[in-house]
Parts: structure tokens; sequence; C-alpha cells
């Protein structure tokens, strides 16, 4: 289970190690779960603790787009260590505006 | 006693051997040598020169297992955690270094930082995926069981040795295996061949079974 | 014969080739041992990231496409050439592409509903200089990526 | 057949093969690649480390004394089989073993020249729970090592 902080009506979900098409599945779940439990209008994916990222993270950040959209909230992308930088501005979710300007927002995480 | 002492001594250069072996691997030589003169020392009261083999041979087991185990002192850690923690000094490291020299640096400059070796660095950075349990949940389904495709020639030293497990099966074993799986008749047919019960063809199938996977892995 | 004439000119240092299951567990798996190989190049981080991205996107994609719910065979070869070009070939014989082209375009996906992007190829292209495609439709594919290592000053 | 249900008896979970050659440079290399395989498992850092020293032997033995001076294939097969038992198989098409009883003995070498001590089978013994050596010379040896991998607690 991801370590999360439900602050207000912002959910912040802290992921960590490698997301891969292996372990996105199950974060995936484990995201879903809390957002059904705690209805967020804010879903913040906090990507401090993670060290790999390919194309799945990116189908995984799209996901919990529209289900938050659907939902009427949004998402935010926060903490990106600088090695996922090129290929989150690869996915184009930078035209999405979920990127949270970075410096603005950065805590860490274990 | 004399004895004792005088084989300890004659075979110190044993120690040294099994010693210099481990060098390099965050021990110190003094203490590599240590651990297996108790090793020796536990060999020489043991060894029991009528069963007929060399003193050596039943010696450097004992050295080296005695050695061993200074290394499992403290690898009781899982590796996943340890190369969690490599993978975050790493990341501190680079930046660090990102920073000061307005580039990233290499496998093996990481390696000098950190005193790790380059093998180890490459390791941290590639491997921390949380393991996923592959005994209890399989996200694939039902667990499929090939046969291991292997070089042709392995096929067949395999196949060789199994005849000669099969060889050394005692008779009646051995003419439950063939009814069963080479004449492919049912567990019920082979029990009314050799005058059993289905229940202990099955029971003996499985033994015979259990065993030639022992020999043969 | 040209052919052989410019594969003898381009000189294989060094070669390994891994086989293994299409089960997810194994992206991981693929993923380090390609980059222990590559490491004796001494990339730096971010080369070895890059690579470690690419081989993902291209076995997911077996794992994922070419075999779906089925197991089968992924195999990976990789060979270290003159110049520090690293050559990697990761083959399945699984359903193969039908429009290779189609495929390659960002964000085009087959399996928009299993949260996959589309954008797998793209990665890969950012990722290394050439991304190469070879598919037959029932047989398997052929995926070829290949990256310079930048040459390390002082001894290389 | 019958191979076909003893081999299935044996519950394979997860297989792997690497082929590299026989080029010193790659005896990390190969260690790497069955740690990152058997990582799966989550083993302790000391299971791990007694896995890498016996593969290293075994890897060192098909360089040193298989191929000698020339450069040939070295294939690992890995298999993770129920029961958290780990099968690791190094196989050579070398030069072969005469009388492998006598090159199993502690301190027996035929390269004392160079400096070696004839350790190496020992150190695999006490390193793994079971050790087979299979060989004909002109043709090849195989190594088979075995070793129990203590379950996780919890789930990991
Ligand atoms: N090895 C393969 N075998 C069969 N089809 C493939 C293979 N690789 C890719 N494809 C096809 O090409 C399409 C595009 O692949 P690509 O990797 O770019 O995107 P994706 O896998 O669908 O999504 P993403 O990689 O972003 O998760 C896939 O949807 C699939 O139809
Ligand atoms: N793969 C192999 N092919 C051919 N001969 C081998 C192979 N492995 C081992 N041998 C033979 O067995 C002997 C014993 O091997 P072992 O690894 O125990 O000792 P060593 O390699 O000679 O010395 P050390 O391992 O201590 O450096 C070797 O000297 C060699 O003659
Ligand atoms: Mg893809
Ligand atoms: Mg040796």
């Amino acid at each position: 289970m991801p370590k999360s902080v439900m602050c207000g009506n912002e959910l912040t979900v802290y992921l960590s190690g490698d997301i891969d098409h292996h372990s996105a599945r199950k974060i995936r779940e484990a995201t879903d779960a809390l957002i059904q439990q705690n209805q967020p209008s804010v879903l913040k994916l906090n990507f401090g603790g993670v060290n790999f990222m390919d194309s799945s993270g990116i189908g995984l950040i799209m996901g919990r787009y529209r289900m938050m959209l659907l939902y009427g909230g949004s998402v935010k992308v926060v903490n990106v260590p600088e090695n996922l930088r090129r290929i989150m501005e690869l996915s184009g979710l930078s035209g999405l505006n979920v990127f949270e300007r970075s410096g603005e927002f950065c805590e860490s995480v274990k | 006693m004399v004895e004792r002492e005088l084989t300890v001594s004659e075979n110190l250069g044993l120690v040294h051997a099994c010693a210099g072996r481990f060098r390099g691997r965050g021990i110190e030589y003094d203490d590599l040598f240590q651990a297996g003169c108790i090793g020796l020392i536990k060999a020489a009261d043991n060894f029991d020169p009528d069963l007929g083999y060399k003193f050596s041979t039943y010696a450097v087991p004992v050295i080296i297992g005695e050695i061993k185990r200074m290394f499992r002192d403290g690898g009781a850690v899982k590796v996943s955690r340890s190369l969690k923690e490599l993978g975050l000094k790493i990341n501190r490291e680079t930046e660090a270094f990102v920073k000061a020299n307005g580039r990233e640096p290499t496998v093996t400059e990481l390696s000098e930082k950190l005193s790790e070796k380059p093998e180890l660095i490459t390791e941290a950075i590639s491997a921390c995926a949380p393991p996923v349990s592959l005994t209890v949940t399989n996200d694939d389904g039902e667990i499929q069981t090939d046969i291991p495709v292997d070089a042709p020639d392995g096929k067949i030293t395999e196949i060789m040795s199994l005849r000669t497990e099969l060889e050394r099966l005692e008779d009646k074993d051995r003419k439950i295996i063939d009814l069963r799986f080479y004449k492919h008749k049912t567990q019920s047919e082979t029990a009314k061949d050799l005058g059993m019960t289905q229940v202990q063809v099955s029971r003996r199938e499985r033994k015979i079974l259990m065993s030639l996977r022992e020999k043969l892995i | 014969m040209f052919l052989k004439e410019v594969v003898n000119f381009v000189k294989v240092l060094n070669e390994m080739t891994v086989t293994f299951e299409s089960r997810s567990s194994n992206e991981a798996f693929a993923r380090s041992a390609v980059a222990a190989f590559v490491a004796q190049l001494d990339p730096t981080i971010g080369e070895l990231n890059d690579i470690r991205t690419a081989v993902s996107e291209a076995v997911t994609n077996c794992v994922v496409h070419a075999y779906k719910e089925s197991i089968g065979k992924i195999s990976i070869n990789v060979r270290i050439l003159s110049d520090n070009i690293v050559c990697i070939r990761i083959r399945d014989k699984g359903c193969g592409i039908e429009d290779i082209d189609k495929a390659m375009e960002p964000l085009f996906t087959t399996a928009p509903e299993a949260e996959r992007a589309g954008l797998g190829f793209a990665v890969m292209q950012s990722f290394c200089d050439i991304v190469k495609v070879r598919s037959n439709v029932g047989s398997g594919t052929t995926v070829t990526l290949n990256k310079r290592i930048s040459p390390r000053v002082g001894n290389g």
C-alpha cells in the first residue's frame, strides 16, 4: 500500500520504487481504492520516491486523470525526480496542466 | 594432543589458501585467517584417518565453512532493502556530482565515490522494483510448466542420466514406471497388472517421481 | 555478399543473449541484465537509465501485446560494437504487428483499456539513437535499438 | 515422454538462460545477471552473495580451464522451482574434465602455474546445497548448483 495523506479535499499518494507494467497494476489498484475511500477533489501523485518509470507510468497518470475528471476533480503530479523529467515531458502531459511547478512543492519523502 | 598441534601447524598453509580466496570482500585478512584457524582446529579434532581420505579433503570444507560464517553475520538483511538504501545513496551522490561537475557521473566514478564495486552500483540502479512473490499469487494465472528449453545436447544428457537412474530402481518400481509412462496405462490398469490397489500404485508412483526428481535436478 | 562486407566491417567486441518467459515479473530482470552487460562500457547513470527505459518498453510490448494472455519466450541479444555502440535486439514469437508505421505513431495503441498510452515506441526513439522494427503477423517481432555511449575521457 | 512427466513434476515457476563469451570481462556480468533473476525471490544479502560466489567460481573455471587461450560460449540456465529452490546450470563446450572426482578434491588443480589454488569446487560446495558436475572430454562440462532461498516472511 503506498503511503498517502488526506488533507482538506486533497489526497496525496506517495509513489516509490520502479513503475513498470508489472508494478503499475498494484499501484493502480491501491490508488483507486484510496480515491474511492476518500473522494478527494484533488489527487496529488508524489513521485519523489520513484527510481524508474517507463510509459506504464504515463498510462497510470492518464488513467487517474480521466478518473478524477469523471468525479469533477483534478490530478497534480509533484516532486518528479530529475531522471524522470524527460519521459514526463515526452508524454504530452504538460499540456494537461498536471505538473506542479518545481521548487514550489518539494517535500522530502523517505 | 601433540599430534593435534602438529596437524594444525603443518596445515596453516591450507588456511592461508582458503582465506586468501576471500580477500577484498570487506573483511580484514586477519579476521578471515582467524576464522579459518578455528575451522582447521575443528577439522584436526574430528578427522578420522581410517576413513581413507586425505586430511586436506576433510579440512578444506570445514575451513571454508567457518570463514563463510563471517560473511553470514549481518547478511540476513533482505537484498531488496539494502539495494534500496544503496540506490538512495547513489541518487544523492549523483546530484552532488552534477552540481560540482556539470555532468553526470559514470558507473565507475560512483563506485569510487561510494567505495562499492561497479557491479553493485549497476545492480542497485537496476533493482529497486519491489519483488513480487512467485509462489503465493501468480498474476499470469495458471502456472505453465513447459519443458524448459535446453540445448538439445543437454536434453540428451538428461535422458541418459534418467536412464541410468531408472536402471537403479527396484524391479517392482521399474515395472510401475514402465507400465505407467512408457506403456501409457492408467493407475488402475497398472494396479491390476501388478496385483496392487490403485491407491498403492498412486502412492508408490509419487515416491518414485520424488526420488528421481531429487537425483535429476 | 555486400551485406557480408558491411557486417564484417562492424566489429562485434562482446555479445550476450538472454532468453526468458514473458511474465511481467521478468521485466525488471530484463532491464537489469542488459544494464549489467552495458556497464562494461562505463556509461553515465543517465545513459544507463535511457537504455533501461527503452528495453523496458520493448519487453513490456512483448508481454502485453505479442503474447497477450499466454506465456512465450522473449530473447534479448546485446552486442557491443566498435565505437562504443550498443546494439540491442528484442525478439518475440508472438502475434506480430500488422502496420508498423501506424504502431510507431505516438499515442497509437491497440490496448487503451489496459491504460496503455501508446508511447512505447516514442520513448524508445527518444532514448536511443536508432530504433528499427521488423515484424510478421503470426510469427513475431524484432525491435533493434542502437545507442552510442559517450566515450570516457582518459582511457575510454 | 517419461522425461516430460518427471520434469513436469518439478514445477518450474520461472526460467531464464543467458549465453555469453568466455571473456574475463563477462564474469561480473554473469554474476549480476543471475543475481538479478534470483532477486525476485527476495533473498537475503548473504544468500545472494553465496550464489554470486558459486556462480563466479563456475564461470571462472569455464574461462580459465574449459576454453583456456580461446574464446567460447558459456551459457547459464537459471530455474526457480517450487519450494524456493534455485537451480543454476553453467555449461561450456570446452575441453571437459577427465576425472571429475579428482577435480572436485580440494586443492587439486591442473593450473598451479596460473596461481590457481584448486579451491573452486570446494567453494561451490560450501556455498550451495547441491553441486553436480557432468563432463565429457572434448565436448564440455555442465555444473549444476542448487540452493534453497529462505522463504520471505510476510509477503515482502
Ligand atoms: N512486440 C509486439 N508485438 C505485437 N504488437 C506490438 C508489439 N509491440 C508493439 N505492438 C503494437 O504497437 C502498438 C504501439 O506500441 P507502443 O509501445 O508504442 O504503445 P503501447 O504499448 O500500446 O502503449 P505504451 O507503450 O505507452 O504502454 C501497440 O499498441 C501494439 O498494438
Ligand atoms: N569447466 C571446466 N572445464 C575443464 N576443466 C575444468 C572445469 N572446471 C574445473 N576444471 C578442472 O578441475 C580442476 C579443479 O577446479 P577448481 O575450480 O576446484 O580449482 P582451480 O580452478 O584449478 O583453482 P581455483 O578455482 O582455486 O582458482 C581445475 O584445475 C581443472 O582442471
Ligand atoms: Mg508499449
Ligand atoms: Mg576454479
